[in-house]
């Protein structure tokens, strides 16, 4: 693999740039892998890469149905923190975190991980409970986040409408500075050219069509658009998609699929310095390297795979970003887009061994996968190498919806991921 | 600014209406019906902005809303400035003030295009290859460079000082674009009587017919015939015209929403107009008849200002009585520039014509260009001039024998035509799928999924004579007649090229910058290294260039890059692929998305039938749900706590008064009315006699708390079922789902009456006192009326429902009296309440009240986690009974561990801290971390009635730990506490019967 | 935004009504007789059917009514809506797009 | 006990706008009739009209708001008679009969441009085509339920108290521009 850095970018920029290489390869898939990952995302890709990487398992290769990082991984508002209130979310949150710091470095791609700081701004009395017992949780966890007063937030994030006069008024703010943003499409590109460098097969326009099981019920093979694969170990990676997957191994799952939307305005100069967030009044925004202000709207409320909402979804979150900055209404909107996102009935993910032998799930992440890539792929990667889970997933397991040892987010904070 | 471009004549301007703007702080002059980019290009201004990269010098392209060059801030005055409008549809007004963007120190002379010198070094995703040594310096040093770098214009810093509405509209037919098929479309399907909406984004409908000449249909001028359609249409009743209207997104189930500008083109806008409105329309039936594109060619260094589509010189000419240029050089593939050649040297221009198609290729299109020297078979290899063209450069060239000798051909405008793109969007975001025509080298919309059809040239039909004829056809069918009309149209529309990708050029390739997408300065050669790099996917293209994804969306750069990338892949266009089209069509202001909701109107605040009073008399409030309660009622010098203190202590020791009147109220009636509760509950129901009151907590069926409240039983089939203040609608809701989708065979109804009963809280050892005098027909006396018991009777001569429960520990009755009475009676109580003392009271001091009694509230001692046995509620739960709404879920095995989460108090050690709501508990302080957290702190109070703090917490296995000594988190460390039973004050519950329990008070 | 086929009110705007999930799953007659993986599928497993999905609605803003309706998840096209109580209705289309 | 007069009625201050295009409507009598598998008359109101109908006068009415359920309005006072009626002809019925004569607010809503008003925040088709004379139905109106009904001129926004400020604030802020 040719590194990249900034001598070859100015050896090649004085060459035409005829001399670089593909980034990844475009291989025949082989009759059988030691493993195989379904799904082409940051969370598929970033897995084969550790498992390739860490647990010498090179033999692999990853589907993709489309083109890499056609799904969630390309449609998310890449927002990244880990001020998450359980022990269990935060440490597994908190391991995403300290891989993305390193993360451009271990890929040698510029995945522009920018630690701006994320705000979540509280609107009543409930909210500042909340945020509090988050950032003290946070910090015996050994995560970073603290309290701000109106002003504080103001000072930190200066567009901010802190008038005790609007509808909800700014009652103080919680900011996990190491928290932020990182280019989403990079993610990708960067775990695609470091596993097809050790070795990986990334399979490009391969849909999985059926999942084949031995006699003692262990998953031996996939069927694909591409042909037959056989595997003795398979990693479903499919954000939207889980449960037609592990359909296919006869896995019903606790999961529905929901449209997601998102957008960006026209670029314009830097105006927003951080990740803003209000659970409150469901607004999510920050501005992109390229100037754009990229909001996040909520999930449709039915299942659907159109990766298409309808215009109230955001005209909903449109309303509270323009009450928290008013200036903004003129603005305009460039370009919406929807993604499908599965969500468990605790708002929090499923990563681990499923009833199939040989058949290992990531999913549910909701709609806050993205911050999790690094964490969630490298934690994945150990539950397939070593047919067990890493202790940091050993709580997200499927059963948990048996004992009612739930790990409810969403419940406990009213905090959207 | 003199006006030396203006034709003499000619141009859909009115001379008589002159008007004047600034540009950059410099006067041009216009005439109404002006875009801003006509009346630049009138005064002779070509350099209009820069580029988003390389900081180029840049013209104006276009002459609509594909324009990706010419990008200004508007500002029309205090709130109203914005940026990155396009010139070439922002309609010229007196006294707007215009600037271009994206340059320092001025667009003369930009620092930023020392850029265009490292363009080299700055290729297609080069940001992802370095930045990233040493690790620090991206977030300090590089991103915030690349940040200040990248952008536009400017965003606004000030509220907006315009308004926006909505419109829900519905029609038969809704016909998109008013340009030939559109005309035809409406006048068909309005023949009879339908309702027709026609729609279009210009400030005058007419389309393409507006730029025409020469052309005549059935006989008369195009101009005449769009008059006359517009007449025709505009005098039936049953059609809506909605110029300035942009269709920009195609939803699910045929909504379609459009924007109307209605205010922009006024000097003096009507304050009680709105500044855009936003339709969303939801007709039978649409007809799309959104034109075409044309692309630009691409050649080196066609990006200079004076390069504009050759249709767009043609519509300056013909539309605006403008001439983009003295001398004049029309590139093209194809045949539709000959006409706008022929019209600009009827307009008296020096024109010249290079065709990349060789002689034999030319069509009958060159008769129109009689007397205008044509170079068939050249290339275009460049042009020259540094902030405006000065010469086109090109050389013959013929396949396999490659590029000829030079010329520079002199010239201050080139007309560019690269053929055309039907403007598929709104068909393809209505889920269409798009199939491609190799024979105009084009994707046209295939099988509808939609209730639409497109007709036209964003169809890819080209003829006016078919477009009018297509367009009648596509109206009438969408009004159910199926009917046909010809259309008699001369001279035939010049229609035909010959795809050309990247122009030949004789130049290294390595070196020579061709530009695609002219806004986000992408390049063939980015392309091609994107394809080296292994990015094959038109996505993966599309992303790793950024190519199509400018303020623009790609309308003049999408298929130039696809059709080059399907020849460096040597593979079809078909199977390259094409990108989905996603809302909107062109940019939306958020201000017309949203509309109304702003400020007030955001978000309804619901407020009681006391509110007026509690404003009246000074207090403060807080938002809980979508209300706005009475948080405290602060006197003269007081602040939170010293109000909220002395509330406490007038419940304690005399009366106070609140408003409870958001609590939700459901009327729950029928035969089975107590087994329905029975099963909605975990505790019992059936027995409970007629006037008495029962407090209930609310699960869902996943065993966790999600409501509660006092319900009490007025008769044997009716109860006043009370819920949380934010919990109403949702336990309304709960209650029909079980009623209508589980136990159909209940006979039972529920009906809110939240706002139906005003609540009026009369709390304290006077309560009874203050009450006594205003009741008649209800035996208040303690026997009578004991605690949980509810009467009916009347309160000041109105019928009230009585109810003797206590939130606060103390003596109190709810007064349920209808709302539209709370007033008069509240004040009754009030006035003759002074001689106990009586004092109003807010949502903190009830907080307050009840944590010393011990009461949870649920959000703040639950959090859809718990259940009743964690809150030491188990109790309530029946053991008897063989199912309720929960009742299985608290048999998994988690839920009766041990180390549940349970609700103690704790008493801080030092008597003085007031634990902070939220904080995290601990066994030892001095772990390491992460720390093993044994629950939170869920309310904390300085408590008046004690004079020292108390909080309730969830401890893991709390209940086992009364007397230990834990650790809580403090902004700065930690306190220590000892772990108490979670009632402060009065735990045997006898001041609710009036005895005065002094010594537990200050236990 | 959707147009919901209300079986009482005949098409009307999403915004009306309150999606409740996927429907026909009926809430056991005796739920102390299940296990607790069976008590799990009932409360969480859903099936999210790419293709035809049959779902709860309720007509919030309306007539009040739940009733279940049949949509293509992939075209987000409905299909039939029908009162509560009623069973499924057989699609002559059914899989199809 | 005290002496004290009966308390007056104090229903929520809204905002005339300009034009008279909104205004607030009198104190009424209101009731949520319940009652399943019932068609005829009861208590003076017509209850056989189909879903989403209003049967009666402007200042009398029953609207039917689902299967089972009416809006019945009616003027100030009359109430405690009509109610008394209503239950002796359904006596010997499964129904429920609840007063909401507080909870409600009427607003009307006048004019040629009363529908293009109603518009800015209702997604329905209000025109005379699809919502004629004798309409009424509970829907959405920007962020608040209302009902709507269409009885005599104009039309007839009832909502419920607490977000009556919101609505008819909503109104008077779209009726500008026709005013």
């Amino acid at each position: 693999m040719r590194r990249f850095s900034i001598s070859s970018l100015l050896t090649e920029a004085l060459n035409g740039h005829q001399g670089w290489e593909r980034q990844w390869r475009n291989p025949t898939p082989k009759a059988a892998y030691d493993a195989i990952i379904i799904g082409g995302g940051g969370h598929g890709l970033g897995a084969a890469y550790y498992l390739a990487k860490e647990h010498g398992l090179t033999n692999i290769a990853v589907l993709e149905k489309g083109w890499i990082g056609g799904g969630n991984a390309g449609r998310n508002t890449t927002i990244i923190r880990s001020n998450y209130l359980y022990d269990e979310s935060a440490a597994l949150f908190e391991h995403a975190v300290k891989l993305w710091e390193g993360l451009s470095q271990e890929l040698n791609y510029n995945v522009m991980f920018s630690q701006r700081g994320v705000l979540m701004l509280a609107h009543n009395v409930h909210d500042v409970q909340s945020f509090k017992r988050h950032v003290y949780s946070n910090r015996l966890n050994g995560i970073d986040n603290e309290w701000m007063t109106p002003e504080e937030a103001k000072d930190f994030c200066p567009p901010l409408n802190i008038s005790p006069d609007i509808r909800y008024p700014v009652m103080g703010a919680a900011l996990q500075r190491r928290g932020g943003t990182a280019r989403h499409d990079a993610v990708v590109w960067g775990y695609a050219r470091g596993a097809d460098a050790l070795g990986v097969d990334i399979i490009q326009n391969c849909e999985v069509i059926a999942i084949t099981r031995g006699p003692d019920g262990a998953v031996t093979g996939v069927e694909t658009s591409r042909g037959s694969i056989k595997t003795k170990k398979i990693g479903v990676s499919v954000a939207g998609h889980t449960s037609m997957v592990m359909g296919m191994a006869g896995v019903r799952m606790p999961l529905e699929s929901f449209p997601l939307q998102a957008l960006v305005s026209e670029p314009v100069k830097p105006c927003f310095p951080c990740v803003l967030m209000s659970n409150a009044v469901h607004a999510y925004i920050s501005q992109s390297d390229k100037g754009e202000l990229v909001i996040g709207a909520g999930t449709d409320q039915y299942v659907s795979y159109s990766q298409q909402g309808g215009l109230h979804i955001t005209t909903h979150t449109l309303d509270a970003i323009c009450e928290l900055f008013p200036q903004f209404t003129r603005m305009k909107m460039l370009r919406s887009w929807g993604g499908i996102v599965d969500v468990t009935p605790d708002r929090s993910p499923i990563v681990g061994k499923t009833p199939v032998k040989g058949l290992y799930v990531n999913c549910g992440w909701g709609t806050g996968g993205f911050k999790a890539t690094p964490g969630s792929a490298h934690v994945f990667a150990h539950t397939i190498a070593r047919d067990e889970p890493h202790p940091i997933n050993a709580p997200f397991t499927l059963d948990r919806f048996r004992t009612g040892r739930l790990i409810d987010e969403a419940a406990a904070a009213a905090v959207a991921h | 600014m003199a006006q030396s471009n203006r034709l003499p004549s000619g141009g859909r301007i009115d001379r008589a209406k002159p008007l004047a703007f600034t540009f950059n702080g410099k006067s041009v002059d216009g005439f109404a019906g002006d875009t801003v980019a006509s009346a630049l290009l009138a005064n002779g201004i070509r350099l209009v902005g820069r580029s988003f990269k390389y900081h180029r010098p840049r013209g104006i392209l276009t002459h609509g809303s594909d324009e990706p060059n010419a990008l200004l801030k508007v500002d029309r005055g205090p709130g109203r400035a914005d940026p990155n409008n396009r010139a070439t549809v922002i309609e010229a007004v007196g006294g707007l003030k215009l600037s271009s963007q994206n340059h320092w120190p001025s667009l003369e002379h930009d620092i930023g295009a020392v850029n265009d010198r490292l363009s080299p070094v700055l290729v297609a995703g080069f940001y992802y290859k370095t930045f990233m040594w040493p690790r620090s310096f991206w977030d300090k040093l590089y991103e915030p460079k690349i940040r200040a770098a990248a952008g536009l214009g400017v965003a606004p810093d000030v509220p907006d000082a315009d308004r926006y509405v909505h419109r829900n509209a519905h029609c038969d037919v809704l016909v998109v674009g008013a340009g030939p098929a559109g005309l035809a479309a409406a006048l068909a399907a309005s023949e009879n009587g339908r309702r027709v909406i026609l729609a279009d984004e210009q400030a005058e409908m007419g389309g393409s017919l507006l730029a025409e000449r020469t052309a005549t249909i059935d006989g008369v001028s195009a101009a005449q015939w769009v008059a006359h359609a517009l007449t025709t249409l505009a005098g039936r009743a049953n059609v809506t015209l909605l110029p300035r209207t942009t269709a920009f997104g195609y939803y699910n189930h045929n909504h379609v929403v459009l924007t109307e500008r209605v205010t922009d083109h006024l000097e003096r806008p009507d304050p009680k107009l709105p500044r855009e409105r936003l339709w969303q329309v939801r007709p039978a039936e649409v007809v799309i008849a959104t034109g075409a594109h044309e692309r630009p060619l691409s050649f080196a260094d066609n990006d200079r200002p004076g390069i504009m589509l050759a249709e767009s010189v043609r519509t300056y000419i013909n539309r605006y009585g403008v001439a983009p240029g003295r001398r004049i050089v029309f590139a093209t593939n194809g045949a539709s520039a000959y006409a706008a050649a022929a019209d600009a040297k009827a307009a008296g221009l020096d024109v010249t014509i290079v065709d990349t198609r060789p002689e034999s290729a030319i069509g009958p299109e060159k008769a129109l260009a009689a007397g205008i020297e044509i170079l068939a078979g050249h290339t275009v290899v460049g042009s020259t001039g540094g902030k405006g063209l000065t010469g086109l450069i090109v050389a013959p060239f013929t396949a396999g024998k490659g590029v000829g000798a030079r010329r520079t051909l002199p010239c201050d405008c080139a007309g560019i035509s690269g053929g055309w793109t039907p403007s598929v969007h709104l068909f393809s975001q209505s889920r269409g799928k798009l199939i491609f025509r190799a024979d105009i080298d084009a994707f046209v919309p295939g099988i509808s999924v939609q209730k639409e059809r497109s007709a036209g040239a964003c169809k890819g039909t080209y003829g006016l004579s078919a477009i009018l004829a297509e367009g009648w056809a596509a109206g009438s069918g969408a009004a159910g007649a199926d009917g046909s009309r010809l259309f008699a149209a001369a001279p035939a529309t010049p229609t035909g090229f010959a795809p050309a990708r990247v122009l030949p050029t004789d130049d290294d390739p390595k070196k020579v910058r061709a530009f695609l997408d002219f806004q986000n300065d992408v390049t063939a050669k980015d392309i091609r290294l994107a394809v080296r790099e292994g990015f094959e996917s038109v996505e993966h293209v599309k992303r790793y260039t950024t190519n199509g994804m400018a303020s623009d969306q790609g309308k003049t750069s999408n298929m130039a890059a696809l059709g080059l990338l399907s020849e460096i892949l040597e593979k079809p266009i078909p199977q390259v692929g094409t990108t989905t089209f996603r809302p909107p069509y062109t940019p939306v202001t958020f201000g017309a998305i949203i509309g109304s909701a702003r400020g007030q109107l955001f978000d309804p605040i619901r407020t009681a039938p006391l509110h007026e009073w509690a404003v009246e008399h000074g207090a403060k409030f807080e938002n809980v749900s979508l209300w706005r309660r009475a948080w405290y009622f602060p006197k003269a010098g007081e602040d939170m706590h010293a109000a909220v203190a002395r509330e406490c202590k007038a419940v304690r020791e005399s009366v106070g008064i609140f408003d409870a009147s958001t609590l939700g109220k459901i009327e729950v009636k029928g035969p089975d009315a107590a087994e329905f509760l029975n099963r909605i509950y975990p505790n019992a129901w059936l027995k409970l006699e007629p006037g008495k009151c029962r407090y209930g907590l609310m699960l869902k069926e996943d065993g966790f708390i999600f409501d509660d409240g006092v319900v009490a039983r007025l008769a044997p089939d009716l109860f006043h079922v009370t819920t949380t203040t934010g919990g109403a609608p949702r336990v309304l809701a709960h209650m029909e789902d079980y009623l209508q989708t589980e136990w159909p065979d209940l006979n039972v109804f529920a009906t809110s009456t939240t706002e139906e009963w005003a609540v009026i809280a009369l709390q304290g050892p006077k309560a009874r006192d203050v009450l006594q005098p205003f009741v008649t027909g209800i035996d208040l006396a303690g026997e009578a009326f004991p605690h949980m018991a509810v009467r009916v009777g009347e309160i000041c001569g109105v019928p009230t429902r009585l109810m003797r429960v206590s939130f606060t520990g103390e003596m109190g009755f709810e007064i349920n009296v209808p709302a539209d009475h709370a007033r008069a009676v509240w004040e009754a109580l009030y006035d003759y309440g002074q001689r106990f003392g009586i004092t109003p009271y807010g949502t903190e001091a009830m907080h307050v009240l009840r944590a010393e009694r011990g009461f949870i509230i649920v959000g703040q001692e639950t959090d859809g986690t718990v259940t009743p046995e964690d809150l030491g509620l188990g109790g309530m739960v029946s053991k008897v009974k063989r199912d309720f709404v929960g009742k299985r879920s608290l048999a998994r095995p988690d839920m009766a561990l041990a180390d549940r989460k349970q609700l103690v108090g704790l008493a801080s050690l030092d008597g003085r801290t007031v634990l902070d709501e939220g904080a995290q508990i601990v066994a030892d302080p001095a772990q390491a971390v992460p720390m093993t957290m044994l629950g939170h702190v869920t309310s904390s109070y300085l408590s008046p009635s004690l004079g020292h703090p108390i909080a309730l917490a969830l401890v893991a296995g709390g209940r086992t730990r009364m007397g230990e000594t834990l650790h809580v988190t403090t902004p700065a460390g930690f306190t220590t506490v000892k772990v108490t039973a979670p009632v402060f004050v009065d735990p045997e519950g006898k001041r609710v019967n009036g005895v005065q329990t002094e010594g537990a008070l200050h236990a | 935004m959707l147009l919901v086929p209300c079986p009482y009110c005949g098409p009307r705007p999403e915004v009306e009504f309150h999606c409740g999930g996927e429907a026909h799953i009926a809430r056991p007659a005796d739920p102390n007789a299940l296990d607790d993986a069976q008590w799990a599928e009932y409360l969480f497993v859903r099936t999210s059917n790419k293709g035809v999905h049959a779902e709860r609605w309720l007509h919030s803003h309306g007539c009040g009514r739940w009733f279940n309706a049949l949509r293509n998840t992939v075209s987000d096209s409905f299909l039939a809506s029908y009162e509560m109580g009623q069973p499924r209705p057989a699609l002559p289309t059914e899989g199809g797009k | 006990m005290l002496d004290t007069p009966k308390a007056a009625r104090r229903t929520p201050v809204l905002p005339v706008g300009k034009g008279g295009i909104v205004s607030p409507l009198p104190p009424a009598d209101r009731f949520v009739l319940r009652l399943k598998g019932f068609s005829g008359t009861a208590g003076g109101f017509d209850l056989s009209g189909a879903l989403n109908t209003a049967h009666g006068m402007a200042e009398r009415f029953a609207a039917r708001l689902g299967p089972d359920e009416w809006l019945l309005v009616l003027p100030e006072g009359e109430g405690a008679a009509a109610q008394a009626a209503l239950e002796a002809d359904l006596v010997g019925r499964f129904f429920s009969l609840v007063a909401v004569g507080h909870r409600n607010v009427g607003i009307a809503v006048t004019g040629p441009h009363a529908a293009d008003v109603l518009n800015a925040g209702i997604a329905l088709d209000l025109s005379d085509a699809a919502f004629p004379q004798g309409s009424a139905t509970r829907t959405l109106l920007g962020k608040a339920d209302v009902v709507v009904v269409r009885l005599g001129s104009g039309f007839r926004v009832e909502c419920w108290r607490s977000f009556a400020p919101y609505v008819s604030g909503f109104l008077t802020e779209v009726a500008q521009e026709f005013a």
